[in-house]
């Protein structure tokens, strides 16, 4: 609270790993902007790059990219930020074998070279246009010596970055302290007002909530909208704020037929089509998500580049649906197991509209990482997902991801992949836009996926707090301020 | 002919009333065990007639009509108990909730107790070996902790109502096996089993009509208890998301759906709760009550 | 004639039941003189160990206990406080009860409870109370007597048991034993010896005891006095030899014809019986309560009974001679 | 008394390898591990390798040595999630659960062996009817739902207590309500019921008969027979509530062993769960000799065997 | 005396008792070296103190334990040959506690016809025939059929074990302790009962005491057992006229007739109860014995025959140091 300057804010989920590079959650993306910096940076609000840790940076041809690199920062170990650290943390993200979490965060990079003590050159493997989007997010530079010492596990459980807030403790699921970083460089990101930050892993909104209320937490996000509409409406001693996000909720099926279901009814396309007309995406917004969540019918988040909004969309009809299933011999439907890994009750409401068309559900509801492992096996017949994009606005950083035929790509279609790959590549933004429409319109005519609607987040915090939230996702405490 | 003469039946009356008629004046004066009996007995008949029984469908959801409040809230007869988070009818999914507890208290006491009953019968009557056997696997059932290895195995096979109800069968019938052994051990010292021995009866007979007779009563309380011990189980493995999963209208389900705006609306966690609390007391009631009136004639 | 340690009159034990009031004890009276020993005897559920229970004052709760005189010593017992009461017992009244087994608290050495029996009641040191202990457990014939104070009582036999409950009963030189079935759970030849060890030892200390038993034969070979008890009632009262030499009561003279006697009665020849069972006690009780298996049962039996006899053998009966001439008895 | 001590301790360690056995072949059977490590864009021979690597090609019992050897010198392996050393991660969450466990089981015997005693000693009283009400109101209770009015009530209507956490002694008063209101009524009963028997047997009544007082009969003569029986249970129940820790650390947010278990399991983190089942069997062996030991020592007669 | 019905040869039962929770199990002869004769129509009191052996024995005559050595032979066939059914006509038991002895869930018409039905005697109307018939001869009333044992008094109740016992019509019933649960008053009915059945049917009995006068009242033979040996054996009125064996003499010594003139006698035995499991050296029974020398502790007496029994002890014994040919009471 104001009074000891230490704001207290709840995560819901226990982070795997703290080292940025080694957990895919949404958590580590915010703790990640908070103690590490990237080399460059993009304005949340006017989506302009700024440098960060780089000055300037230039192509020097398709896959060259050189950096002029920031003099004078240093790490909150006292090290000095070097070029030496770029390349080290480059060149160890990049190679596969390490085992980046995310790779499509890293995997563009071929790897990186030091010019002089300040410039570096990163080479990509491809063309790869969306380099800058990517070095300004989930990229962020390594004290090298540091690093080669502790490893990831040592840099889960004592960070050290160069960001704004260095982190003073950690007790692995119970919570994180952050304090100010008092020598922080002159970053975009500005710097930082409140002294401390005390984040608690408390998982259950419900606690949460209870918390905030007997004073014992000044911030919470993610919270779903009912109990958010409930403390706007209650209590005048919390703001709530709504926000949208880029985080889109979408029913994945086995179209490649990789499951062991047999007759496998998704690799019919009418099937497909039926569990996408099945469903009153409308409904389901207004009454669940509500807040700034849109109805979305692409594969992506609409404010990402190249991703278009004008493809093949299927509107909420139910005797479509049954008449679909029945052209598609499934005259009184079929079963199905019906995986989700949060939003149970989108999950519950989804499957009801399923199971009103005749498609039975055996709903299960697992934890991320354990669906996504049956996921990668290709065990999985249908999903419902998310995908927040690590709040990279560009539309390879969703579409891309999946269906590229990796582990994850139900629909292993070799258009789709062929058409993502010239777009992916290419540095011309029209090439890039026409390839991804014509992608992004092929899965939406195959109905590889059912998009559903994309996530707002509610932030709730006490009145003593100050902030705006923006649109992807990220809580930024340096943008806090104690009212 | 009579060797020799025949008592005064004058004199000596038969004495008292038959077992049945102790048993049927113990229970009629034995007020929890006939508030426990009616509460679950009325459960078993609203879990029979549940489609006859419920205002709407459970599982028909109505996003424009959530988390409707009770009548007793303010709410309308058109549901009675409101609405859940979906829409759905909260009154309806308690009726048919009492199916899935019933189902799952019912079936995973039966087959631990067929498990618990042999074992500890077995334990009993053969000693030795059997029961040096059986003591051990009791031990080693009882140093797993039930709800990790549960959930665990859940997890592993997915919560479905099968694979709850086989779980908790698999998983608690240490209690049977206890009990079970020692009151097999207690009436197998009795004489009329030595008699029936000396009859020439079989070991089958013997424990089928000698031993199983005498120790029923036992069976039964741990049944009923069991019973309630396996639906505790299946709320809280439900509570934590690795039971029987949604849409089954599962009590522990229902908190743990509802837990998420407890605080603004309480009911949807305290009717499920309420009613979970009152169907395993009832039937704690049942299962004490059982176990007074059928113990042994004490003085007072 | 002295001044009687005991004296008894219409102590009457009332249990509420269920089914109505049970009257398990009825009315009766008897008097204890320093240095005598009194049986009292009769069948299973007549009454006695209540009765014994009564005069402690260790009922319970639930017993209704109410008597015209219980006088002990000058202390009368029916109104006597329970600290007064708690210091007569073990002090002076002394109790030995029949499970030899389960009458020692297992938890505690012989020792240990020895020496607190003394202790409750004198303020002695423990070596005092430890050297009487040991002289005590000497006297009751058990050899190592010091080594066995550290013992525990699952370590000794039922015989032993025994003992050492008699020599805790001992401890502070009481004036009144009252021994519930002492034997009865005991095999015959340390019965003979324990009872042999109670009347040695009574008639050294010039002890009072109440001795508890349904064995007709300890009664004949223990007893100065005899009570027999029927249903709640003393049916007949009066000196051993008189008892047993003229039983005046149907009742005492039916029990008696029951036992095989060696060398009296005629092998492999019926024995006598008392038909049918003792009657239930609950509701109002009127008159003879061995009236329905008595063989001169008469109209007269459900009225009030006369006692009869002369003092000190007398005993309750319509028939002025107990019926003793119907059965051709000398009179 | 050692050679009891001994033996016992045998079945003890015996009951424990059989546990770890179970325990580990039931996770066993939980599917391919070697995919679970290998992440998102592992090829078949990736995993292959990886397989080969940790050695789950190797036929099970050996596995099981191996990890039974390395799990008896602390070592449970790498989480799959953390990847970080089991027994690290186990280590700070265990005593946490060990508190609770300890304030559990205190708060459990503190209220169940007085209400115990005093309804043996007054049966049918207003006190024995209470008591009979908490327990059978007690064993009724889903723990996870009192948990939840229990928040509800003094977290935020009352605002007497901080409603989840662990950080000070007050985070603790509503989960060791809970967890110990869990184990409260088997214990009074059991108190109870002893009290009772012991107070109608035989011994009783002998040391009333020697003069003894009211206080030293019921704590000196009675008591002392009636709780050997009650220290077992409590050992057991102890163990129990670790094991049911799961349900009160979830509920209060408290990040203790039960809590990890929890989510583990919902993650797949196969290496914390075997160790946590292992551990928590463990616990309950542990707390069940020493009750034995303890009663050994209570009660003469297993004393002096 | 005349052909004996039931023969024991040198029977012994060990037991293996387990100490504590997990003691070592230790060797317990419970019976030890029996032999024993018994004539057809003859009862053959059994008497000994508490845990000497004789319901063990009374197991084994009922095949309710297997001797661990020795055979038993009814009618001159050795008994272990054969099935529990075929002996079971031919040996029925009676027990101490007419409480524990029938089962409560079950009617008395259900408890007597038992043995008719596990034999497959009949059909069910002559199996309740049979049922009344013995019922009345034991003197109970046709109205106790559908009753239940816990509707009845301990006499009763022993009737009703008798009637189970004598439906299939035994040669041989063992009796153990009978009467020893039962207020005299009914135990003089039940001692009747049985006399009279044995003169009717010519049964013989093995009857099992603590009651030397009840065995004296209906035994033709006594055998004194200490710590599972039979220490003297011999006809009644032998016996109880001159006991030979200082125990023998002890027990009869400790029998209490109703005769106030007598006092308490003294047993002249120590009160020293030795452990079956480590019985005392030599003689068993020397450390409570009045007469014992420095011979009993170390050489075990053997059975000596005297006259229609036998004694075991060093002072019969002619070829004992100890033999004192003019030894009496
Ligand atoms: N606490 C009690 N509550 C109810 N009834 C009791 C109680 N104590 C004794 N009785 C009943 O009172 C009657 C007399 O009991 P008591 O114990 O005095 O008999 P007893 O002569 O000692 O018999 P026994 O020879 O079997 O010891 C019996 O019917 C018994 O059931
Ligand atoms: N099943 C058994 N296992 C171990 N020991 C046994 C067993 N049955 C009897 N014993 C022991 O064998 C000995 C003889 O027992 P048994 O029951 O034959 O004695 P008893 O003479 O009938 O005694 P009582 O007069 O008390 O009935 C005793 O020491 C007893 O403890
Ligand atoms: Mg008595
Ligand atoms: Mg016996």
């Amino acid at each position: 609270d104001k009074a000891n300057d230490t704001l207290s804010v709840a995560f819901t989920k226990e982070l795997e790993n703290v080292d940025s590079f080694f957990n895919s959650s949404r958590e580590g993306v915010v703790m990640q902007r908070a103690v590490w910096d990237g080399l460059i940076y993009r304005d949340p609000v006017t989506n302009e790059y700024k440098g960060n840790l780089a000055t300037s940076w230039t192509w020097i041809d398709d896959k060259t990219l050189e950096l002029k690199l920031r003099e004078g920062v240093k790490f909150h170990n006292g090290a000095d930020f070097t070029a030496d650290d770029v390349v080290a943390t480059v060149n160890f993200v990049a190679k596969e074998e390490n085992g980046v979490k995310t790779q499509r965060n890293v995997n563009w990079m071929e790897s990186a070279e030091k010019v002089d003590d300040f410039t570096v050159r990163i080479t990509t493997k491809e063309v790869f246009p969306a380099a800058i989007e990517f070095l300004s997010g989930p990229v962020s530079i390594y004290p090298a010596d540091y690093y080669a010492e502790v490893g990831p596990s040592g840099m889960g459980l004592k960070p050290v970055g160069t960001g704004p807030y260095k982190v003073v403790e950690v007790v692995p699921g119970q919570h994180f302290v952050l304090e100010k970083n008092e020598n922080y460089h002159d970053s975009p990101k500005g710097q930082a007002t409140i002294n401390k930050i005390d984040i608690r892993t408390i998982p259950d909104v419900n606690t949460q909530l209870a918390e905030l209320f007997s004073g014992s937490l000044d911030l919470i996000w993610q919270v779903p909208a009912d109990q958010a509409e409930k403390m706007s409406a209650m209590d005048d001693r919390f703001t709530v704020l709504n926000e949208s996000t880029m985080r889109v909720g979408y029913l994945a099926m086995d179209a490649a037929g990789r499951s062991g279901m047999d007759p496998n009814p998704f690799t019919d396309l009418k099937v497909r089509q039926a569990v996408n007309h099945a469903i009153d995406r409308d409904a389901l917004v207004d009454n669940l998500l509500k807040g700034k969540s849109k109805v979305i019918s692409t594969a992506c988040f609409p404010s990402q580049f190249g991703c278009v909004q004008d493809v093949t969309s299927y509107e909420y009809d139910p005797e479509k649906a049954k008449a679909l299933l029945a052209e598609a011999g499934y005259p009184d439907g079929f079963s199905t197991p019906f995986y989700a890994y949060r939003d149970r009750e989108y999950g519950e409401a989804i499957s009801s509209y399923l199971n009103a068309v005749g498609i039975q559900t055996d709903f299960k509801l697992l934890q991320y990482s354990a669906l996504r492992e049956l996921n990668m096996k290709g065990e999985v017949p249908m999903s419902f997902q998310t995908w927040g994009s690590y709040s990279v606005n560009d539309a390879s950083a969703m579409v891309s991801q999946f269906f590229k035929h990796g582990s994850l790509d139900d629909a292993q279609d070799d258009q789709t992949k062929e058409w993502l790959d010239i777009a992916d590549s290419s540095t011309d933004d029209a090439t890039r836009v026409e390839y991804y429409t014509k992608a992004l319109q092929r899965i939406a005519d195959q109905a590889y996926w059912a998009p559903m609607f994309s996530y707002n987040t509610n932030y709730v915090m006490t009145k003593e707090v100050e902030y705006t939230p923006t649109a992807d996702e990220v809580l930024r405490f340096t943008n806090m301020t104690w009212n | 002919m009579s060797v020799h003469p025949t008592i005064d039946p004058l004199l000596e009356e038969i004495q008292g009333p038959t077992p049945r008629q102790i048993l049927r004046k113990r229970v009629t004066g034995h007020t929890g065990l006939l508030f426990g009996l009616g509460v679950v007995l009325l459960l078993v008949i609203v879990a029979i007639l549940a489609p006859l029984l419920s205002p709407h469908d459970p599982y028909i959801q109505d996003l424009t009509n959530r988390m409707v409040k009770p009548v007793f809230m303010g709410g309308t007869w058109e549901h009675p108990l409101g609405t859940d988070h979906l829409g759905r009818d909260y009154l309806s999914r308690l009726i048919y909730g009492a199916r899935v507890s019933l189902l799952i208290g019912a079936v995973a006491a039966l087959i631990s107790g067929v498990i618990g009953t042999a074992m500890g019968v077995a334990a009993g009557y053969f000693g030795g070996k059997v029961d040096a056997v059986v003591t051990f696997l009791i031990n080693v059932r009882l140093a797993m902790p039930v709800v990790l290895v549960a959930l665990a195995v859940v997890a592993i096979l997915g919560g479905s109502l099968q694979v709850v109800i086989g779980v908790l069968g698999l998983l608690l019938w240490d209690r049977f096996a206890v009990v079970m052994r020692a009151s097999t051990l207690q009436v197998r010292r009795r004489e009329y089993v030595a008699a029936a021995q000396a009859i020439g009866a079989s070991t089958p007979r013997v424990i089928l009509s000698e031993i199983m007779p005498n120790i029923v009563n036992n069976l039964i309380v741990i049944v009923t208890l069991e019973m309630a011990h396996a639906i505790l189980l299946e709320a809280a493995l439900s509570f934590l998301g690795l039971g029987v999963q949604p849409p089954t209208p599962s009590w522990g389900l229902m908190v743990s759906e509802g837990k998420n705006m407890m605080l603004f609306e309480p009911w949807l966690v305290l009717i499920p709760g309420i009613v979970l609390f009152i169907l395993v007391l009832a039937i704690n009631l049942m299962g004490d009550g059982l176990r007074d009136v059928t113990a042994p004639e004490n003085r007072s | 004639m002295t001044k009687p340690l005991l004296s008894v009159r219409g102590l009457t034990l009332d249990i509420p039941l269920a089914n109505g009031m049970l009257h398990a004890v009825r009315g009766i009276d008897f008097d204890l003189h320093r240095g005598e020993t009194l049986c009292i005897v009769g069948e299973s559920g007549s009454g006695k160990s209540l009765t014994s229970l009564a005069i402690m004052g260790l009922l319970d709760r639930n017993i209704r206990r109410s008597a015209t005189r219980m006088d002990f010593d000058g202390t009368e017992l029916t109104t006597a406080s329970k600290r007064q009461m708690r210091a007569l017992r073990g002090d002076r009244i002394a109790m030995i009860f029949q499970e030899p087994m389960t009458s020692l608290n297992p938890a505690y050495t012989i020792g240990d409870q020895l020496i607190e029996a003394l202790q409750l009641h004198r303020s002695v040191s423990h070596d005092t109370a430890r050297k009487r202990a040991i002289e005590l457990l000497e006297k009751v014939g058990i050899t190592a007597a010091a080594s066995r104070l550290s013992q525990y009582p699952h370590q000794l036999s039922g015989g032993l048991r025994q003992r050492v409950v008699i020599a805790m009963a001992l401890m502070c030189e009481p004036e009144l034993i009252i021994a519930d079935e002492p034997t009865t759970a005991l095999d015959v030849t340390i019965q003979a010896q324990i009872l042999r060890l109670l009347v040695d030892l009574t008639k050294e200390m010039n002890v009072a005891m109440i001795l508890i038993t349904h064995d007709l034969g300890v009664v004949a070979r223990v007893a100065d006095n005899v009570g027999v008890m029927y249903a709640g009632a003393l049916v007949e009262t009066g000196p051993a030899s008189d008892v047993f030499g003229m039983p005046m009561h149907p009742y005492t003279r039916g029990l008696l014809h029951c036992i095989p006697q060696p060398g009296k009665t005629q092998r492999g020849t019926p024995l006598g019986t008392i038909p049918g069972i003792v009657p239930s006690l609950v509701g109002e009780v009127q008159g003879c309560a061995f009236r329905t298996r008595c063989p001169h049962t008469v109209a007269d039996c459900r009225a009030a009974i006369p006692e009869r006899g002369t003092p000190p053998h007398q005993f309750l009966c319509v028939h002025p001679d107990g019926a003793r001439a119907a059965e051709g008895e000398p009179a | 008394m050692l050679p009891y001590i001994l033996k016992r301790l045998g079945l003890a360690l015996l009951v424990a390898f059989t546990v770890s056995f179970i325990s580990f072949s039931l996770l066993f059977l939980s599917g391919d591990p070697a995919a679970a490590l290998a992440g998102e864009t592992a090829s078949g021979e990736d995993i292959e390798a990886l397989r080969h690597l940790y050695g789950f090609d190797r036929p099970m019992l050996v596995q099981y040595g191996d990890w039974l050897w390395q799990a008896l010198q602390g070592n449970f392996g790498e989480s799959y999630y953390f990847k970080l050393p089991v027994s690290t991660l186990i280590g700070d969450r265990l005593s946490v659960t060990m508190i609770l466990g300890v304030c559990g089981i205190t708060f459990a015997l503190l209220t169940a062996v007085p209400l115990g005693v005093v309804a043996a000693i007054r049966p049918n009283s207003i006190i024995d009817r209470l008591a009979l009400f908490l327990s059978v109101a007690g064993q009724a209770m889903p723990s996870f739902w009192f948990g939840l009015i229990l928040i509800v009530v003094f977290g935020i209507q009352l605002g007497w207590l901080p409603p989840s956490g662990a950080s000070t002694w007050r985070h603790f008063i509503m989960p060791t309500i809970v967890l110990g209101y869990y184990a409260m009524p088997a214990i009074m009963r059991l108190t109870r019921a002893g009290m009772l028997e012991v107070l109608n047997s035989d011994y009783i009544r002998t040391a009333r008969a020697k003069g003894a007082g009211e206080g030293r009969v019921l704590f000196k003569h009675a008591l002392r027979n009636a709780i050997i029986p009650v220290v077992s249970l409590a050992a057991v129940q102890m163990g129990f509530m670790l094991g049911g820790s799961i349900v009160v650390e979830s509920v209060f947010a408290l990040h203790g062993a039960g809590y990890l278990a929890w989510e583990s399991i919902a993650r797949n983190d196969l290496p914390t769960v075997q160790a946590l089942i292992l551990i928590f069997s463990m616990f309950y062996i542990i707390f069940t000799f020493l009750a034995d030991v303890l009663n050994a020592w209570l009660d003469p007669r297993m004393r002096s065997s | 005396m005349t052909a004996p019905v039931l023969e024991l040869k040198n029977v012994t039962k060990t037991y293996h008792v387990k100490q504590g929770l997990f003691g070592k199990p230790k060797p317990l002869t419970a019976v030890n070296d029996v032999s024993l004769t018994l004539g057809r129509g003859e009862v053959l009191g059994l008497v000994g103190e508490s845990g000497c052996g004789k319901s063990t024995l009374a197991k084994i005559l009922l095949g309710l334990e297997m001797p661990t050595s020795g055979q038993v032979l009814v009618d001159g066939e050795e008994i272990n040959g054969q099935d529990r059914l075929a002996l079971a006509r031919r040996i029925q038991p009676i027990f101490q506690d007419p409480y524990s002895s029938l089962n409560p869930r079950k009617t008395i018409a259900d408890i007597v016809s038992l043995p008719l039905r596990v034999h497959g005697v009949g059909d069910a109307a002559s199996r309740a025939k049979s049922v009344r018939e013995t019922l009345d001869l034991v003197g109970l009333p046709a109205r106790v059929l559908n009753t239940y044992p816990s509707q009845m008094s301990g006499g009763q109740r022993q009737r009703v074990a008798i009637a189970r016992a004598l439906i299939m019509h035994p040669e041989i019933v063992i009796c153990d302790e009978p009467t020893s649960a039962l207020d005299v008053s009914v135990q003089s009915q039940i001692l009747n009962l049985l006399n009279d059945l044995r003169t009717e049917f010519g049964l013989t009995y093995l009857f099992i005491s603590h009651d030397l006068a009840v065995v004296e009242h209906l035994a033709t033979r006594v055998a004194v057992m200490y710590l599972g040996r039979i220490v003297e054996e011999a006809p009644v009125a032998t016996l109880f006229e001159a006991p030979r064996h200082p125990y023998g003499r002890a027990l009869l010594n400790s029998v209490l007739t109703p005769d106030p003139s007598l006092g308490v006698p003294d047993t002249q035995l120590g009160a020293a109860y030795p452990n079956p499991i480590a019985p005392p050296s030599g003689c068993h029974f020397h450390p409570r014995c009045p007469f014992v020398q420095d011979h009993c502790r170390a050489v075990a007496p053997r059975p000596v025959p005297i006259g229609e029994g036998h004694v075991e002890c060093h002072l019969h014994d002619p070829d004992s140091p100890m033999y004192r040919a003019d030894f009496t009471v």
